[in-house]
């Protein structure tokens, strides 16, 4: 078996008397997506935060390709290969699909510092964020304002910028959110085509996407991982069910 | 340096550090609820000091001068509120920045147009003048000693409204969720106005209080506007404690480096070059404070939202 | 009808030729005079524009760096009409009359001076920022005031313009000239640097920092150096402001110097290449012919410029081309 | 009503037809802080403009806003586009500095009813430029010969921290002879002062001297009255001046002051003055719009012998001061200053105003320190 991408262990925080997270592990391995869910209030904003460094974590560790990335803050995360999408789309409302593209082009090669040429006619700039936006399918939208964007070209904006990155992880925070029906259906294919580029860490509330998508799936209650397994494991987990089905009933 | 010069210079930082506070209180209660960058602020006190003068002027009564002032400058407040303002809360705060800014050319010229260039007369009441033997010997103005009780009362008075009330209530829930006061049923914009015609009230009140004892001109109000906000920027913005906090620091350290700084000096250089620098020093004091604080506490003493 | 940005820009900068050579044939120096101080605080708002338009950074401190430019010319040249060297103990400096000495000794202390007050101000944000950025510049207004050796309150007076390699100075279309072109660099350098990956980069950071970070770049670096080299253009213009005065003092560096800047740029339109152009034209002709009817002239003033805030977001720009600016 | 007319009319203000021979150009401060000194100047000014019946002077007025750059660009447009003769109205020594120097050297008169700073009397002198107020130590100068005769030996001193307020002690100290309990620089604009006032009380001074122009002098002068310390307090006119007084009210009366005018000098041009400038503006003159007023007349007096175009024979007309002052005797030193009495005077109360009474004459027939660094 090969190493995990990303691997998490131990991690831990508490706000005052409320612990967050509480000794959370978990490993995303080489093309997997693996899949959390939970109640609201589970934890799971706060560990992506402790994930991508947004957060300092009281305790535990965070490896990437086996390099301990801990006291990275969230740019060096970034630069180390890790990939994030927001929840709440954070784009550049004001610029074009292309510049928020372009964006992480810039990003991905790391070189901000160039104050002459235009970032618009700088070919291997452009050519990287032309290859993500045909990817998600946005290339009709590619000078459109993104104020005026849809939320589902929104969200798919966000994987594009994340793929601009070429990282060695996704991290996506619920990118279903919003969608309609018809919008998941696309977008779950598509991160179905993500997973052999890179595994993808997936916190979700759209539990039909999650079972379709999901090559394992940990359980967060309470800041804590009850459960770790296949869709089936979990499906059929009797802990599970009490904790958390048993919940939404 | 005697005991009795130290204790009536921190007397003097105390009454200063309260007026502040008057001016700060305000500015803060529309910054924490409203999230408003009110520059016009210093205008207000500005017609409550006109107002106490015009009115102490015909009337006489200094008292009657007081009422005219908070009256004014609540009404000036309120009509502000509802014509200008209004509009600007979910403005980004540059358009707050300059559209209060031009409110203050519009206050001070148009003060100017109405009541000259030259300064007004407002002189303390008859029976708060003079000084008054503290224990220890220490002579000290009754007025400004007035101003120090007043000062604390408006400082309880504030807390108690925001603790005790209901409409103390409605100012805390806006101050930690505006969407939340509005689906409690509470009316918005009548609380907007209600607490910027307090703020208003109170700078007035500062304006008319202070005039008596300094000059009551057009453009009082900026040096003072300035001062407010290294308060609340110290205090933390949205903090009516930070502002008292704010404000009492504020004062303490500008009385008291005026006074100290060139005695300092004066151990090391002689007398005439320590008293240059070390006021030249002293000036510069509440703004140094202010850097350290923020770079100390990047959301003031007691702040929490950025 | 909606004018493209581009016409507009253009007729904008031709006006501004014009004006002064229409003034020349017609031996009205004063109007060359009007235009030039209009060019050197356009100059002074690009300045600001880079850090306020792209950037987000809502400084109300930039006379810090107009004064600095100002006092750097003014102390040279004090030096150098008094026959005096700058004494610093182990070394000394003599003063210089060259006005492209005069720059570059006046863009680099500002450049050092503006890495300086950044880095402890972008610690904060938001209000604080503004307030932060204040106080340094009350720091510096206070210590001018107080500074004896070059007139403190007073300021400083050269009695001549100093000296730019083949040209006389004095004559006002000449040093109009000098201005205008360094008008132009600066604007060709904020339209290179807006649509250059720093300028995207920083434009993202303003709106916002998190995706800027979850790229992997740090916005408060990017904000730094749009913040030194905001500094240093507002400081070159101080310089020039300093050499058509023939005249420095503290006021160079009030409060309400930082304020009017802002002002200039919000009337023509923030984040926008001619904003603090159209801005600094509008301004200084609202000063000459408002001033000029009456002396409550403030109050008109601050009437427009309320209007502007509640009618006219984007400014004159947004006005004509129906487009907003950035928001700060 | 006049007045406000007056007051509007900051653009070009024509004494006389368009066939103006002369042509003067006044930059003093119409609004903002510090507004009601230009605005005697200019009404002083006016009025014996008025007077004279002339109708070959042209004024030109503009408001500085005690902006240093708006003086500067006032002045290039007087010189450049109005092409001006002679200027004048500037109040505050910075703006004068920013002004005078590069005014008088593109060959315009530069007369000023107010400022004088020192630089300008000493090396810095120059033939077209003429004070016809005071240096700008003058008046402390006084005040500090004042304390001598009124026998106070321990003073305590204070003054805000920009170079008029240093100059303003370091005139005071040149003639008073006592010994100092107090030397005291307090901050530009301040305006509380329980702090100095403190001091003041614990200093064991017997005698107070203060420069607080403006909003300043005001506050301090209710303050010190309000704090029971009851030691005399001298200083310069300006923080005593007619259109502050009423302000001040109370706290203000048996101050000593020092001033090169008031009211009740005796003599027909000032009585005529009083007069005719309360009935044309409805308020008392200060020294400002004396002040005003003589510079006006100065010039008149010298348009009368030559015209500006001939600058050598208009300068020596301007350096005879051949006119009638409100301040009586008047002369030019040679670094085109005045010789002049000045006055320590007594803050009184006249019914329901207060003004000013002569108590005795501080110093006579005084010039300044400068005169010898003048090299014309």
């Amino acid at each position: 078996m090969s190493d995990p991408v990303l691997d998490i262990s131990n991690l831990s925080k508490s706000f005052g008397a409320l612990r967050a997270t509480d000794d959370v592990s978990l490993t995303l391995m080489p093309g997997e997506i693996h899949a959390i869910i939970g109640p609201n209030g589970a934890g799971k904003s706060t560990l992506i935060k402790q994930i991508c460094g947004n957060l300092r974590s009281d305790a535990g560790r965070v490896h990437l390709m086996g390099r301990d990335v801990s006291s990275f803050s969230t740019q060096a995360r970034a630069n180390a290969g890790l990939a994030r999408t927001f929840q709440i789309s954070e784009l550049a409302m004001e610029d074009s699909v292309l510049e928020n593209v372009v964006l992480g082009a810039i990003g991905a090669e790391a070189r901000p510092w160039r104050f002459w040429r235009k970032a618009l006619d700088t070919p291997a700039l452009v050519e990287r964020a032309d290859a993500a936006l045909d990817r998600v399918g946005l290339q009709g939208a590619r000078d459109v304002i993104c104020a005026n964007l849809s939320h589902g070209q929104r969200r798919q904006l966000e994987v594009a910028v994340a793929l601009t990155l070429a990282p060695k992880a996704f991290v996506m925070d619920e990118p279903m959110a919003g969608l309609g029906a018809e919008g998941s259906k696309t977008l779950t294919g598509f991160l179905d085509s993500l997973r052999d580029e890179a595994p993808i860490l997936l916190v979700e509330h759209d539990m039909d996407a999650v079972f379709a998508l999901a090559d394992r799936i940990s359980v967060l209650v309470y800041g804590k991982i009850i459960a770790t397994g296949t869709v089936d494991d979990i499906r059929s987990s009797a802990v599970v069910r009490d904790a958390y089905l048993g919940e939404e009933a | 340096m005697s005991a009795i010069l130290i204790i009536e210079q921190v007397l003097n930082g105390l009454q200063f550090g309260v007026m502040l506070f008057l001016m700060a209180a305000g500015l803060t209660l529309i910054f924490g609820v409203m999230g408003l960058i009110n520059l016009a602020h210093g205008s207000l006190y500005m017609v409550g000091a006109f107002a106490a003068a015009a009115v102490a002027g015909v009337t006489g009564s200094f008292v009657l001068g007081l009422i005219a002032a908070l009256i004014a400058a609540a009404c000036a407040g309120a009509i502000v509120e509802m014509v200008v303002i209004r509009r600007l809360y979910k403005a980004a705060h540059l358009d707050q920045v300059l559209a209060t800014f031009a409110l203050i050319l519009i206050f001070s010229e148009g003060t100017r147009w109405v009541f000259g260039s030259f300064p007004l007369f407002l002189d303390i009441p008859d029976a708060l003048s003079g000084p008054v033997t503290l224990p220890g010997g220490i002579q000290y103005p009754l007025y400004r000693l007035t101003l120090i009780a007043i000062g604390l009362a408006v400082a309880i008075g504030l807390w108690a409204l925001i603790e005790k009330t209901r409409i103390g209530i409605q100012i805390r829930a806006g101050e930690n969720d505006r969407e939340m006061i509005a689906a409690l049923g509470v009316d918005i914009s009548r609380l907007y106005t209600i607490i910027f015609a307090l703020g208003a009230a109170l700078a007035g009140l500062a304006g008319a209080l202070v005039g008596a004892i300094q000059s009551v001109q057009v453009g009082m109000g900026e040096p003072v506007l300035i001062l407010a906000f290294v308060v609340i920027v110290i205090g933390g913005i949205g903090s009516i404690r930070g502002a008292f906090i704010g404000a009492l620091l504020v004062g303490l350290t500008d009385t008291l480096g005026g006074v100290f700084l060139p005695e300092l000096f004066k151990l090391f250089m002689d007398t005439g070059a320590a008293q240059k620098s070390g006021s030249a020093i002293a000036s510069m004091g509440i703004y140094i404070l202010m850097g350290l604080v923020l770079i100390w506490r990047p959301t003031g003493l007691f702040g929490t939202r950025a | 009808m909606r004018l493209k940005e581009t016409y507009l820009n253009a007729a904008v900068l031709l006006g501004l030729l014009a004006v002064p050579l229409f003034a020349l044939v017609t031996d009205e120096p004063f109007t060359i005079t009007l235009v030039t101080r209009a060019v050197i605080l356009a100059l002074a708002a690009v300045g600001l524009n880079i850090a306020l338009g792209i950037g987000g950074l809502v400084s109300f401190g930039h006379a810090v760096f107009f004064g600095l430019g100002g006092y750097a010319m003014g102390i040279l040249a004090h030096h150098a009409q008094t026959y005096t060297a700058m004494d610093f103990g182990a070394f000394s400096i003599a003063g210089t009359k060259v006005m492209p000495v005069i720059w570059v000794v006046a863009v680099t202390l500002c450049a050092l001076v503006a890495l300086l007050i950044g880095l402890l101000s972008l610690r904060t944000s938001g209000v604080y920022f503004i307030m932060i950025t204040l106080a340094f510049g009350q720091m510096f207004f206070y210590f001018a005031i107080s500074w004896a050796q070059y007139g403190g309150e007073d300021g400083l007076s050269i009695y001549v313009r100093n000296d730019f390699p083949g040209l006389n100075t004095l004559v006002p279309i000449q040093y109009f000239g000098i201005c205008f072109v360094l008008l132009a660099l600066a604007l060709l350098l904020f339209h290179r640097l807006q649509n250059a990956p720093f300028g995207l980069a920083l434009n993202a950071a303003r709106q916002t920092a998190a995706r800027v970070e979850t790229v992997g770049l740090t916005p408060m670096h990017l904000k730094l150096v749009a913040f030194v080299i905001s500094g240093v253009i507002t400081g070159l213009a101080g310089a020039l402001f300093a050499d058509l005065n023939r005249f420095v003092s503290p006021s160079m560096f009030s409060w309400q110097l930082s304020g009017e800047l802002i002002v200039l740029i919000i009337i023509g339109g923030v984040g926008r290449l001619m904003g603090p152009v159209i801005g600094a034209c509008v301004f200084v002709a609202l000063e000459h012919l408002l001033g000029g009817l009456t002396v409550y002239w403030h109050i008109y003033l601050g009437l427009i410029l309320l209007s502007i805030v509640l009618f006219a977001r984007g400014g004159v720009i947004g006005l004509l081309t129906g487009k907003e600016g950035a928001h700060v | 009503m006049k007045h406000l007319l007056l007051a509007t009319a900051a653009a070009v203000f024509c004494a006389g037809s368009a066939l103006a021979d002369t042509k003067i150009g006044m930059i003093t401060t119409l609004s903002g802080g510090g507004a009601g000194l230009g605005i005697d100047v200019r009404d002083g000014f006016m009025l014996a403009i008025a007077q004279s019946g002339r109708n070959d002077v042209e004024v030109v007025i503009e408001d500085d806003q005690r902006k240093p750059d708006i003086a500067v660009q006032l002045a290039d447009r007087m010189i450049q586009s109005e092409r001006v003769d002679i200027m004048t109205g500037i109040i505050w020594s910075n703006l004068a500095m920013a002004v005078i120097p590069s005014a008088v050297n593109q060959n315009v008169f530069y007369l000023s009813p107010n400022a004088g700073p020192s630089q300008l009397a000493g090396p810095g002198c120059h033939q077209n430029y003429f004070n016809v107020a005071w240096q700008n130590d003058n008046l402390h100068e006084a005040a500090g010969s004042y304390a001598n005769s009124a026998d106070y030996t321990n003073s305590f001193i204070l003054a805000p921290n920009y170079p008029a307020g240093q100059d303003a002690l370091t005139g005071y100290k040149r003639m008073y002879e006592g010994a100092l309990a107090g030397e005291v620089f307090t901050q530009l604009g301040q305006t509380d002062y329980a702090a100095e006032i403190a001091q003041i009380r614990a200093s064991g001074a017997d005698s107070v001297f203060f420069f607080l122009p403006g909003g300043m002098g005001i506050s301090f002068l209710k303050q010190y009255a309000d704090s029971g310390v009851d030691l005399p307090v001298v200083g310069p006119a300006f923080s005593f001046d007619q259109g502050i007084l009423q302000a001040v009210g109370d706290a203000a009366l048996g101050v000593v002051n020092t001033s090169q005018w008031n009211k009740d000098i005796d003599n027909p041009t000032n009585a005529a003055f009083v007069e005719s400038f309360s009935a044309e503006y409805g308020r008392l003159p200060s020294l400002y719009a004396s002040q005003g007023f003589d510079t006006a007349n100065l010039i008149l007096s010298a348009l009368d012998k030559a015209s500006p175009s001939d600058a050598d024979a208009f300068r020596e007309a301007l350096r005879a001061a051949d006119f009638d002052s409100t301040r009586g005797d008047f002369a030019f030193d040679t670094n085109q200053h005045p010789i002049q009495d000045i006055y320590a005077r007594e803050v009184i109360q006249e019914g329901d105003v207060f003004t000013n009474k002569i108590i005795g004459v501080a110093l006579e027939d005084h010039s300044n320190v400068y005169a010898d660094q003048c090299k014309m």
